[in-house]
């Protein structure tokens, strides 16, 4: 039995101390003190906003760090108390941004990182059943490339207007562009910026579906 | 220290179900995903990963539908069934009125399962252990509020002063009773004694899954009240009787000896 | 919305039609219900179906999917013939007392101009009449026959209570309860709120449902007044902000028409007259066009090249660009590469089967996400698994698909920072609370990692065709990561020669002078005493400085425009500025000072601050609009379908539109004729929704254990009748078909559907989600390879709501 | 002052108890004692803390409490198959309940406290023997079915397992006092003496079994020709 959740980590401490005589001499009060540690007290969260409905609830993350203040795991991901809209609110999604990054396992209780989460680059090649793993610069240079070729190929750079005269019109329709809702303003901001200078116009988001 | 408590007004629940998922992030429970069976309600009743569900129940009448939505959790009564039989004194309620358990001391037997009325300790397998709502009590005494209440979006569920909410609830029903609820009640007040976590039930307490007179199984009342502190007399009773007899055997014997003059009895050398 | 969510707890009624607010928008019922408790008010849902909003709704109203425009056009008539609207707020801030031209007239469901080859209108006669100077002629008795209150009396004359019941549906009982409780916010000292979402736009009739909607509130004199307003409860978290940095093919940011390839469009001369209007707030277009076209292009756009405004590309004036249209062109071949920004088209496009086959006709395909999505698979078996053999839909194996696809993993919302900006305009920020998982990045890192590969392989061209990506402006900071903040100040603008953010977008200028990359946002950053940067997104001072406690919150974070919690805020004073409306004076956000001559208040006013209310235009509160004014009739500009809403059955519908002999919107774009499903095999009105423990295509929330845990499975929801009439038990496999394609799923018998008599005829309905897809940890089918390929005639977005299929035991 | 009657070899012996029955018997006590110690430590209140050493905590006591109840049930149903004639022998006579038995029964309290009285001719097993097979074994069998309903009480239903509780204290409470008052009289007790090595040693002396079971003794003897 491998329990790592937290009430019963204290007992699987225990069982492999009981052999050795150590859950003797118990008492309740030092179960009311042990209680007291909650495990957020004292540790600063992070506040952020809910990525589901367009309520902008805030959430708080508690994160445990280590000494240098680097991350180690998420300790809770609760409602913002201070943020107005919400009050510390969550619904069912708000309050289960935690499993964004991180679960319990169901078999084993073990805190893990949500193995549904893409943790590498993934290629595809035409006509392949499988994914296949590759870095980060790779892809991006063969998106570029890919790019390119797509722009380069039927550029409309200029059009003839009904009364003859040219007017440049630089747009491409071989390449699109879905989503963005999902991402933060400067995100689609800088998203929207290099699609138009492309010359993209099937550029759309999800306000239209 | 004042009972302190969480009032549920299921007039106010729109089932969001934040709270089931709350408990989950704070008690770090796994989920526990079941195929659908055709009700939005994920499990039956609460299990060991899941200390507190949402119940949903559809009824009709000549003005539509109804949908009634009920937080199930422990209710952390006044007098729990579920410490009375605790052999282990694992089980126990604190100061301010949280039904707590030690897990050092949870042997698993799960008398406590079967005695609770409203059925909500589960056993978890994995660690052969009992398991249930704490009433949040590391979060209340570390100066928070429970998880379940603080998530709550519609103010449906509050924490505070049992006292307090009692009088919250009874202005609130007052109020329910004369705008379309004429069958609202107070539930909890008075149930089994006295419940920590109070409910405001726009309807009947049957509509929302709840007993409406809950009792501990008169098996279970046998068994604390009579049984166990009485019937264990007949081993000292029996011991007893075994030391008398002792002595007096030998007693009897050694002056029977000394009547007869020594003569032996083939049978009691 | 044009309030915000806190600003519900104000409110004496809300109608919430068209959404689930409860399950979709929970917090929203948090304000609610605060102003149920505090207020009395009441909540009145409509919707076809008992969800968890009605539970705790007052008013529960049943309509037929589809049926909006009579449902509120029999309110606008109820409120008309019982003089129940807000006259002053009606006389002077709307349009009402405008006479319109004499060439507008309406006949058998259409309106005047209407081309019936090119099923488009001439708009040119939906205009007022003018007198010489070209100022709109008013009858403020608004008793003239060509005013638009005169007007729209006569045009809503045939939605009549009983016809509308007849309908819609509703039984009538619950239709007069509803007319009674909701008109009543007509009172000056009552104001209503209207929540719709994607319920009301997802319709060939979406914008005019909201349109009725805008204009029942108008006539209540419901907006621009704290606890009123025409509100959407927008979906996505910033969906808001995707639209105002404009990913969308009409606009630019800022919501400035994007280019096409006409002779008014040629040169930025000719697009900034075009676009430009004679009055109202947009009159400043021009200087936002430069200060865009100076932020993307810099040195490269100067008064010589127009700013660089032939960099922008022209959209094709006679092609739709929209989602259904892309996915019809990339069906055809037309589309190589597509960029998929975290959607997921595969679960949530409409007619999802053909999208699927669309996207295996792309050459490359880029999905960001965190998780392996349905789209990002869908070249996988799975992907083309069907519960039952249909010839229409396509069946592919991944062999026979040759598209390349990069999948980049991103970091989720709390593992980056940012900004988003919410249903209520509040941009927000976000903090960094935890690393990205793996080699998962930000997505603003992958952008800006592409836009500089790109920009590279461009470099040494020499062709015209590619300046605007050579000489595109890039760079933000010098780290590995762009930096948030630099973003975020080109948003804003800057001053170029100083490189000081632009306090307002008042200052900016059409000399190249300025630049801002979106200029409703331009007021978001300020530099702060010591030099520094401040993004007003991370202000964090929670205190309400609302004197009468409206819940502004005008500290916390930021709002756009200029800090606006509620706009067209000017509405919440009576004409003169500065009497309140009757029995409403702790609803005043601002007021006319006379002493100093300006308008003063706890919110920003949406209005010019030193124009006087007896001044000309001072009573004209909706400044984005030419003529100032409410638009209860829309002009030529207004909308493709009609000035006046309309009542068209949904492309597929088992009834004949009573209201005229047009069965459909008639401008709406029909991309698959031989897919439109009949009554006779489809008789059930089918719909999809979405639930509280789901999110859209659910790639965000199946993957997630609690969630899943909450909702594992695909379902259908069904009358008892129906289920009866099926043989189909609560719990059991049924297969939902349309003409586009077939579906699995669990049979949720319900007590919440009812079966509705429409025409005299019953009809069934049932819903689904439309949440689920073959990957994550909760499965199902997907809703969306059941609906068509249809959408409203102004928006495009895809009927989702109303459509014909038919159930069946699996 | 001696405990139990010695054992003397060299006089005249018949054999009572066979070797399964014998293994039979001790193997149910010992696992019966552990049962007892590990389930007052674990379902009493903590004056029996002091056993937690032993068992190796409570865990260790509940595992030890649920493979002594295998043991305590399976081997005697392996026994009784092995020594099926014995079984079938007790068991007859153990229904064979007749007159001379309640007279037992009768005079038996006077006997126990150590009064003289004349007993009539038993059979193998005395009155009070047959009353103690019938009450322990049903409640070894009560308490057997009891405990394992409380092992997974989650197949039964809940009723069921409400009663079990109960049902499992009662009858524990009963099967010890019959082995506290066995154990006495089987070891302690001056009159039954013998007997103790009857089911140490399988033999008791002849005189012994022809005083205290005359019948079985006459039978032995008829038998034995």
């Amino acid at each position: 039995m491998k329990v790592t959740r937290r009430q019963f980590l204290k007992i699987t401490g225990a069982s492999a101390a009981t052999f050795a005589v150590a859950d003797l001499g118990f008492n309740l009060g030092a179960t009311a003190a042990e209680l007291k540690e909650s495990r957020i007290k004292n540790v600063t969260p992070t506040p952020t906003v809910c990525p589901y409905c367009a309520s902008g609830c805030g959430l708080l993350v508690y994160a445990e760090r280590d000494a240098e203040g680097k991350f180690v795991k998420l300790l809770s991901v609760e409602g913002d108390p201070d943020n107005p809209i919400n009050r510390g609110a969550a619904c069912a999604k708000g309050a289960a941004m935690f499993n964004l990054r991180e679960i319990y396992d169901e078999k084993t209780g073990e805190q893990i990182i949500n193995p549904k989460r893409v943790q590498k680059p993934l290629y595809r090649a035409p006509g392949s059943e499988k994914w296949e793993e590759k870095d980060w610069d790779w892809m991006l240079d063969t998106i570029a490339k890919r790019v390119k070729e797509s722009r380069d190929r039927d550029f409309i750079h200029k059009e003839k207007l009904a009364d003859g005269t040219e007017i440049i019109v630089n747009r491409t329709e071989r390449i699109a562009s879905i989503g963005g809702s999902g991402l933060d303003n400067e995100e689609a901001y800088l998203h929207s910026k290099l699609m138009r200078a492309l010359g993209v116009v099937y550029l759309e988001t999800q306000a239209r579906i | 220290m004042a009972k302190m408590g969480n009032l549920y007004d299921a007039t106010k629940c729109t089932a969001c179900r934040g709270c089931q998922v709350a408990c989950k992030n704070w008690n770090q429970l796994p989920a526990v995903i079941e195929p659908f069976k055709g009700n939005y309600q994920t499990h039956e009743s609460t299990n060991a990963n899941t200390f507190t569900i949402v119940k949903f129940f559809e009824y009709d009448d000549v003005y539509g539908p109804k949908w009634y939505f009920c937080k199930h959790q422990c209710m952390h009564c006044e007098y729990p069934a579920c410490v009375d039989v605790c052999p282990r004194k694992a089980l126990y309620k604190n100061e301010w009125g949280a039904v707590l358990k030690d897990y050092q001391k949870c042997v698993g037997c799960q008398y406590c399962v079967y005695a609770c009325p409203f059925e909500i300790p589960k056993y978890h397998k994995e660690s052969d252990m009992v398991t249930k709502c704490t009433l949040c009590a590391e979060r209340v005494e570390a100066g928070g509020i429970p998880a379940c209440a603080k998530t709550c979006p519609t103010g449906a569920l509050q924490f505070g002063e049992r006292q307090e909410l009692l009088a919250i609830a009874r202005e609130r029903v007052k109020y329910l009773r004369a705008n379309g609820f004429p069958n609202a009640t107070i539930y909890g007040e008075h149930e089994l004694g006295g419940l920590n976590k109070l409910y405001i039930l726009g309807d009947v307490p049957e509509k929302y899954g709840l007993p409406s007179e809950p009792k501990v199984s008169s098996i279970t009342t046998f068994w604390q009240n009579i049984v166990q502190p009485w019937f264990g007399l007949l081993i000292p009773l029996a011991l007893a009787g075994s030391a008398a007899s002792f002595f007096t055997t030998r007693f009897l014997k050694a002056r029977r000896e000394q009547q007869e003059g020594g003569a032996t009895h083939g049978t009691h050398n | 919305m044009t309030n915000h969510v806190i600003d519900l707890k104000n409110t004496d009624c809300a109608l919430i039609i068209g959404s689930n607010a409860a399950e979709n928008h929970p917090i929203t019922m948090k304000w609610l219900t605060k102003a149920r408790e505090e207020r009395g008010a009441k909540i009145i849902h409509v919707d076809p179906r008992f969800t968890r909003t009605s539970a705790v709704a007052d008013i529960y109203a049943p309509l037929r999917s589809g049926t909006d425009i009579p449902f509120i056009g029999g309110m606008i008539k109820y409120v008309l013939d019982n003089e129940l609207y807000h006259r002053d707020y009606v006389a002077y801030y709307t349009n009402a007392s405008f006479l319109v031209a004499e060439g507008y007239d309406f006949h058998d469901g259409l309106f005047s101009g209407y081309d019936p080859e090119k099923r488009q209108y001439d708009s040119s006669s939906w205009d007022y009449q003018k007198d010489a100077a070209g100022n709109p002629i008013r009858d403020m008795t608004l008793q003239h026959p060509r005013c638009v209150l005169q007007l729209m009396k006569k045009h809503y004359e045939r939605y009549d209570i009983d016809t509308v019941c007849k309908v819609t549906g509703c039984p009538k009982d619950k239709y007069m309860e509803v007319l009674k409780t909701y008109c009543a916010t007509g009172a000056p000292n009552k104001v209503g709120t209207i929540m719709y979402a994607m319920g009301t736009t997802q319709h060939t009739v979406g914008s005019q449902n909201v349109r009725a909607y805008a204009i029942l509130q108008l006539l209540l004199g419901n907006v621009g007044r704290p606890g009123g307003g025409v509100n959407a409860l927008r979906g996505e978290n910033n969906v808001q902000g995707a639209t105002d940095m404009a990913l969308l093919f009409h606009i630019i940011p800022g919501y400035i028409n994007s280019p096409m390839n006409t002779a008014a469009h040629k040169d930025l001369q000719a697009f900034l007259a075009t676009e430009t209007p004679s009055s109202g707030f947009k009159v400043n277009t021009p200087k936002w066009v430069v200060s865009l076209l100076k932020a993307w292009w810099g040195d490269s756009a100067t008064r010589d090249n127009d700013f660089a405004y032939h960099y922008l590309p022209k959209r094709d004036a006679s092609k739709n660009y929209s989602h259904i249209a892309m996915f019809e062109a990339m069906y055809e071949g037309k589309v190589d590469g597509l960029f998929i920004m975290g959607s997921n088209p595969v679960v949530g496009g409409p007619n999802a089967n053909k999208e699927q086959a669309a996207m295996s006709k792309l050459k490359w395909l880029v999905s960001v996400d965190l998780w392996l999505n349905e789209s990002a698979e869908f070249w996988s078996y799975k992907a083309w698994e069907r519960p039952v053999k249909n010839p229409n839909v396509p069946q592919l194996k991944p062999t026979d698909i040759e598209t390349e696809v990069f999948f980049l993993p991103a970091a989720g919302v709390y593992e980056k920072e940012g900004t988003a900006s919410n249903t209520g305009r509040w941009m927000q920020y976000r903090w960094k609370g935890a690393e990205p998982v793996g080699e998962s990045k930000p997505d603003l890192w992958i952008i800006d990692q592409i836009a500089k590969r790109v920009k590279k392989l461009y470099e040494n061209s020499t062709l015209p065709q590619d300046e605007p990506i050579k000489n595109l402006t890039w760079g933000y900071g010098h780290g590995d990561e762009p930096e948030v903040e630099l973003v975020g100040l080109e948003i804003n603008g800057y001053y170029v020669d100083s490189g000081k953010p632009v306090e307002s977008f008042a200052n900016l200028r059409d000399d190249g002078s300025t630049t801002s990359g979106c200029w409703v946002y331009c007021g978001c950053m300020t530099t702060k005493p010591n030099g520094e940067l401040d993004y007003k997104p991370k202000w964090r001072d929670n205190t309400d400085n609302s004197k009468t406690g409206l819940g502004l919150y005008s500290n916390w974070a930021w709002a756009w425009p200029l800090n606006r919690r509620i706009v067209y805020n000017r509405c919440s004073v009576q004409p003169d500025g500065v009497t309140p409306w009757p029995g409403d004076e702790d609803r005043v956000l601002i007021k006319w000072d006379p002493i100093a001559g300006a308008w003063v208040g706890d919110d920003v006013c949406d209005f010019n601050k030193t124009l006087a209310p007896d001044a000309p235009g001072g009573t004209n509160p909706f400044i984005m609009k030419p003529d100032g004014v409410g638009g209860l009739f829309a002009t030529t500009t207004g909308m493709k379908d009609g000035p006046f809403p309309e009542h068209y059955e949904p492309w597929e519908s088992p009834f004949k539109n009573v209201f005229s002999s047009q069965q459909n919107n008639p401008c709406i774009k029909i991309w698959e004729p031989d897919k439109q499903g009949t009554s006779d095999k489809y008789p059930i009105i089918g719909t999809t929704y979405r639930v509280v423990e789901h999110w859209q295509t659910g790639a965000l929330t199946r993957n997630l254990p609690w969630l899943a845990e909450l909702m594992p499975n695909m379902f259908v929801e069904m009358s008892e009748e129906l289920a009866r009439l099926k043989g189909i038990k609560n719990g059991q496999k049924v297969i939902v078909s349309t003409t586009r394609g077939d579906i699995e799923a669990v049979a949720c018998v319900t007590k919440r559907i009812k079966p509705m008599v429409v025409n005299g005829k019953e009809v069934h309905q049932i819903g689904m989600v439309w949440h689920f897809g073959f990957k994550g940890y909760a499965v199902g089918d997907p809703a969306n390879r059941l609906t068509p390929h249809v959408g409203d005639a102004n928006t495009m977005i895809p009927e989702y709501k109303a459509w014909l299929c038919d159930v069946r035991r699996a | 002052m001696e405990l139990i009657t010695k054992y003397e070899p060299d006089v005249e012996r018949i054999e009572r108890f066979s070797f399964v029955a014998r293994f039979a018997h001790w193997s149910h006590t010992i696992t019966f004692v552990i049962l007892l110690l590990t389930g007052l430590l674990l379902f009493m209140d903590s004056r029996w803390d002091f056993l937690a050493v032993v068992f190796g905590g409570y865990r260790g006591a509940g595992l030890i409490h649920r493979i002594m109840a295998v043991i305590f049930t399976v081997v005697p149903l392996v026994c009784v198959v092995l020594n099926w004639r014995g079984f079938v022998e007790w068991w007859k006579d153990v229904f064979s309940f007749g007159k001379n038995d309640i007279k037992f029964l009768l005079k038996f309290p006077l006997e126990f406290m150590g009064f003289h009285v004349d007993i009539p001719p038993q059979t193998k097993f005395n009155g009070g023997e047959k009353m103690n097979s019938v009450v322990t074994t049903t409640s070894c069998i009560l308490v057997a079915i009891s405990g394992y309903i409380m092992w997974f009480p989650s197949i039964f239903p809940p009723t069921l397992v409400r009663l079990a509780y109960p049902t499992h204290d009662i009858f524990m409470i009963i099967a010890t006092m019959m082995v506290c008052m066995h154990g006495y009289l089987g070891s302690l007790h001056p009159g039954s003496g013998e007997s103790f090595w009857g089911m140490v040693k399988g033999t008791v002396k002849a005189d012994w079994a022809e005083h205290h079971h005359k019948a079985w003794y006459d039978k032995q003897r008829e038998q034995q020709g």
